[in-house]
């Protein structure tokens, strides 16, 4: 495994208001690696995803990309660089077609110049999404609005993906599909999952941070994670 | 036949109207700002087209893309100046701030130009044309295909280009559109001017016909809300179809009732919409 | 304490009650009555747009109504301006019901555009109507006559203000103004704590009616000629507005200050710039919204905070 | 004795999606009960069903037997069932008494009175020293007990409580625990709501009802509840079991 340092968090700490969500996280992501961030509801996964998106400015703390600090960046300028967020809950953009979603993805001039060979790519992950391409966005179902989304995130040519819940309010089946396609996907691009179903998010990880009130509580590889009592308390509270 | 001359009148001046309001529709689509200054726009396009022809003989038929690339740039103008400072503020103070620009838009019209009617005279707004047994101003008629192919561009502009899917992409989703790379700032400031630049070009194509004094855009502002309200706020085909049925309305009721109260009819027909099909006659639900 | 929170309401209209006295310019005269026309308009907008939040610009369909009242009925039926007065109150309260009910349902932009709209029906009836003479417009009589009729007029003005303030504030510390407030921060949570908003909003918009019709009805009497452009003018929904917000909405005393501010500058510029009125309005608009959105005595209050803040720290 | 509140196959539509798909349950008075579940459960939604803000498309809601189905959320309100909101909206202008007066001034006849009740409440919660202070101040715990005094104010019989424990920390949720602990002394019925299985909801709760995807998944005592193999599911997915720890 490669052990270039792709995304480092550093100490980050990140308020909505006066309500502070991160108390100085701090983690990495190697190239190549699929990389969980677990914990409860409330525990600040999406959070750190949208500090590193640059869609939230941390307090302090800083965010390094292949060593460079892109810490208050927009998040135009970070998706630019290489990172892809796809964001809790789809955010399709409903009244556009499934093929004028991936074009969105990549709107970026870097991400244009190959935007047919991408879709058919994407097109070939997803069988589903051809046969739907001229589809409205919003009339399709869960699962296959999540597979708009990743592909849509897949677009702008990623080094990093950021994917947050991607089976939240899935059936265990669309889910299971779901995260294949995920586990397709690392071989092509580094991944940060946040998924709320652990084993199964642990399934395709290399490695797991344990998140709970914006502080992290455990780390280490998956297969140790998944016997680790500690999730179990953290989701549970028990 | 009378009543079809009077629709006919009425999908003309309609054209015009669709142009007008669609420029209210992106801006309220794209930034969910009512822009009460929609009228003064119109207002200073009419000027500007004025001045084009009385003073550098610009015909306003083909200056209104002159005007409309002035007016797009005076959006922009006011959009970084202004309207950014608002963004994300309560309608409370948006509408303040677009009603204020008006104020000033006006105002500084009145002081420059004096409250006197102004008009141009071309020779073609004497003329009438025959479309079977009805009958129509010239004038009218080429404003109105020009109107309808700046409706038509803007709704390709729309569709097919990369800046255009970008505009419907923050209109429709603007908290995920910073994720694909979308400056959302930057395209609101577009859409803003593209929106005070559709106000500027059909204000070039009423001047043929029409009077031109500082307080001439007002009602067209209450009418663009009308039409825009009548296509579903902030869809940009609604309110191009909402143009054309004001139109006929305001056709027909002048045809049965009277011509004065063509803007009574309006703003009942707006009131009624609103109560009883708040998102437009061919809207969606609103989500 | 308490009693030296009325000494400013005392020498502000102790002032007004003397004014004749010591202010015997006849042209400064008129302007202090603008002034008093325009704190009533300010304070009523204020109940509905300041306190309860919402942004009417229909304003002026309540103050055509009081003003038309006055010159149709002395013209119909010959009543006196005082009667066609109550009438005009009437009249716009029944209005106020009507276009509450129908308008109140509406959030955001669409109320703000509705209330527009029905304003602007209204204009264009009188604009329109035989009986309204249209756009000529119609003479209305005087509440008094000569001599000094402008005197006495202006005395009939000063317990209508006198009424207007003590309405706010009552208002501001009754249970009614803390149920407007609830409503315009969230109606949800107004709901939450047994508020009925459409209620409450169309109380508000009652009182302030009522009063605007009464300050339309003594525009007529004062100026004696009415038209739809002059008493039911967009414009004026936006300066009831503005008045309010450029002294400060929801505030007791914002609408006094917003009056007094605007009309003398206003005045003054008018010695310089004959026609930059609308433009002079437009400036400060956008003036008001960009730097103070909370008005002139909110300048003041932060400023007395500042002094009082590190004293009631220590106590 | 009748229940204080009774839900019987409560359905719920948005659209297409079943918000809340046949839900009943029983709350007793002076019952501490809590509702759980992930995000998108339909907490929000049973809750906005119970105060009015929405309108179940079928079932029936008995509060003190009697049917509020088709009531507005004020009429409710003066039913005697209180609510506070996830996003905790304060009146920033007013100070914190002032904004427990908006509720005591329900059932009070003037405003002294209404002043007393809020003080009443806000001793009972221990927000006193807070009084004079704008409620703009407040950290946020302290806005969540704002919003918990004002829906008391009211008069509440029943207190529906959404998210109370969210965006507070460990020692916070637990000083709030220990004042809904003290509600049954005040009369108070509390119903919670909280998206996180948490070791003080756990200690409070007589009663756990556990929801998912707008059901009604499970309902019991908290212990039993966390070792119900469907409540594991929902939280963890579907293969925690077969491949997991043990419990």
């Amino acid at each position: 495994m490669s052990s270039e340092v792709l995304l480092e968090v550093e100490a980050i700490t990140a308020f909505y208001g006066d309500f502070q969500a991160l108390f100085g996280l701090s983690f990495q992501v190697r190239t190549a690696e699929v990389v969980a961030l677990l914990g409860g509801n409330g525990a600040g996964k999406t959070t750190c995803l949208r500090v590193i998106s640059g869609l939230l400015r941390p307090k302090s703390g800083r965010v390094r990309f292949l060593g460079q600090d892109i810490t208050g960046l927009s998040p135009a300028e970070i998706v630019d660089l290489g990172i892809a967020h796809v964001p809790e809950g789809r955010q399709l953009f409903p009244e556009m077609s499934v093929e004028e979603n991936l074009w969105l993805g990549s709107y970026l001039p870097r991400a244009r110049k190959r935007r047919r060979e991408n879709v058919a790519r994407m097109f070939a992950l997803f069988p589903r999404l051809a046969e739907r391409r001229r589809q409205v966005a919003g009339t399709l179902s869960g699962g296959e609005q999540q597979m708009v989304a990743i592909a849509r995130g897949m677009m702008s040519e990623p080094k990093l993906l950021l994917l947050d819940e991607p089976s939240l309010g899935l059936s265990p089946k669309l889910t299971e599909q779901t995260l294949a396609a995920v586990r397709e996907l690392s071989k092509v691009v580094t991944v940060l999952i946040v998924e709320q179903k652990v084993m199964e998010g642990l399934e395709i990880a290399d490695r797991g941070y344990v998140i709970e009130n914006g502080k992290l509580v455990t780390e280490g590889a998956a297969a140790v994670l998944v016997a680790d009592k500690g999730i179990r308390e953290a989701y549970l509270g028990l | 036949m009378a009543a079809l001359q009077a629709i006919l009148n009425g999908i003309l001046v309609g054209g015009i109207y669709a142009l007008i309001a669609m420029g209210m529709a992106l801006v309220f689509g794209v930034m969910r700002l009512v822009n009460f200054a929609h009228g003064a726009f119109l207002m200073v396009g009419m000027y500007v087209a004025y001045f084009g022809y009385t003073l550098f003989h610009i015909n306003p038929y083909w200056g209104c893309a002159l005007v409309g690339a002035a007016l797009f740039m005076m959006g922009m103008a006011v959009y970084w100046l202004l309207i950014r400072r608002v963004m994300g503020q309560s309608d409370f103070l948006q509408i303040l701030l677009t009603e204020g620009i008006a104020l000033c838009l006006v105002g500084a019209a009145q002081l420059l130009f004096t409250g006197d009617y102004r008009s141009i005279s071309l020779p073609l707004a004497d003329k009438t044309a025959n479309l079977g047994p009805l009958n129509f101003n010239v004038a009218y008629g080429v404003s109105f295909v020009i109107a309808v192919l700046g409706v038509t561009s803007m709704y390709l502009y729309m569709k097919y280009t990369e800046m255009g899917r970008a505009i419907r992409g923050v209109a429709q989703n603007p908290g995920v559109a910073p994720l694909m790379g979308i400056r959302v700032r930057w395209i609101s400031g577009i859409s803003f001017a593209f929106g005070v630049a559709c106000a500027g070009g059909a204000g070039a194509l009423l001047l043929p016909v029409f009077y031109v004094n500082p307080t001439i855009g007002s009602p067209y502002n209450l009418k663009s809300f009308v039409i825009v309200v009548l296509g579903g706020m902030g869809s940009v085909e609604g309110a191009a179809l909402g143009g054309l049925i004001l139109g006929v309305t305001e056709g027909l009721t002048a045809y049965y009732w009277s011509d004065s109260y063509t803007q009574v009819v309006d703003f009942v027909l707006f009131l009624a919409v609103l109560l009883l099909r708040p998102q437009g006659l061919f809207g969606k639900k609103a989500p | 304490m308490s009693r030296a929170r009325f000494l400013p309401a005392v020498v502000f209209f102790g002032l007004l009650l003397t004014l004749p006295w010591w202010l015997r310019d006849a042209y400064l005269q008129q302007i202090v009555f603008r002034v008093v026309i325009f704190a009533i308009l300010g304070i009523a907008w204020n109940l509905v747009g300041g306190y309860a939040g919402q942004l009417s610009l229909g304003h002026v369909a309540y103050f055509g109504i009081g003003a038309y009242s006055v010159a149709l009925f002395h013209e119909t039926w010959d009543w006196n301006p005082w009667l066609g007065t109550l009438a005009g109150v009437v009249l716009a309260c029944l209005a106020a019901l009507l276009i509450g009910s129908l308008t109140f349902r509406l959030r955001g932009p669409y109320f703000v555009l509705s209330t527009i709209a029905a304003a602007e029906i209204l204009r264009l009836l009188a604009l329109n109507l035989s009986f309204t003479h249209g756009a000529i417009g119609m003479i209305a009589p005087g509440f008094f006559e000569e001599p000094n009729g402008d005197r006495k007029t202006y005395y009939a003005a000063l317990p209508l203000l006198f009424l207007a303030f003590a309405l706010t504030v009552w208002t501001h510390r009754s249970r009614f103004g803390y149920y407007l407030r609830a409503i315009r921060e969230n109606e949800d949570t107004a709901m939450a704590v047994g508020i009925n908003p459409a209620v409450e909003k169309l109380k508000a918009l009652l009182f302030s009616a009522a009063l605007v019709a009464a300050a339309g009805a003594l525009y007529a009497g004062v100026f004696q000629f009415i038209g739809p452009d002059s008493v039911l003018a967009i414009d004026m929904s936006v300066q009831m507005a503005l008045i309010a917000m450029l002294g400060g909405a929801a505030t007791v005393w914002g609408p006094i200050v917003g009056a007094v501010v605007l009309t003398v500058a206003a005045e003054a510029l008018k010695t310089y710039l004959e026609r930059a009125h609308t433009f002079f309005y437009g400036l400060l608009l956008v003036l008001v919204v960009l730097f103070l959105p909370g008005g002139l005595v909110s300048i003041a209050k932060q400023r007395w905070f500042r002094r009082t803040a590190p004293r009631a720290q220590a106590a | 004795m009748a229940p204080l509140l009774q839900l019987k196959h409560v359905v719920k539509r948005f659209g297409g999606l079943l918000a809340t798909n046949d839900v009943s349950f029983d709350v007793e008075e002076g019952e501490v009960v809590f509702i759980i579940g992930p995000n998108g459960a339909g907490k929000t939604t049973l809750f906005n069903l119970i105060s009015g803000y929405v309108t179940a498309d079928s079932g029936e809601i008995l509060y003190q037997g009697q049917n509020i189905v088709g009531l507005k959320p004020y009429q409710t309100t003066r039913l005697g069932i209180g609510r506070t909101f996830q996003i905790v909206k304060p009146l920033p202008s007013l100070t914190v008494r002032e904004n427990v007066m908006l509720g005591s001034f329900l059932h009070a006849r003037s405003r002294a009175e209404a002043g007393k009740k809020a003080d009443e409440v806000l001793g009972f919660l221990g927000l006193d020293r807070r009084a004079d202070q704008l409620a703009s101040g407040l950290p946020l715990a302290q806005r969540k007990l704002l919003e918990v005094a004002r829906a008391l104010a009211t008069g509440a019989k029943l207190l529906l409580l959404d998210e109370v424990m969210a965006g507070l920390n460990p020692t916070e949720s637990a000083e709030v625990v220990t004042l809904l602990r003290k509600l049954k002394d005040f009369g108070v019925t509390a119903v919670g709501g909280v998206e996180h299985i948490m070791r003080v909801v756990m200690a409070l709760a007589s009663r756990v009802v556990v929801m998912d995807q707008g059901g009604k998944l499970a309902e019991g005592s908290p212990q039993a509840v966390v070792h119900d193999p469907r409540v594991v599911e929902a939280y963890l997915g579907s293969k925690y079991q077969k491949g997991g720890a043990p419990p």
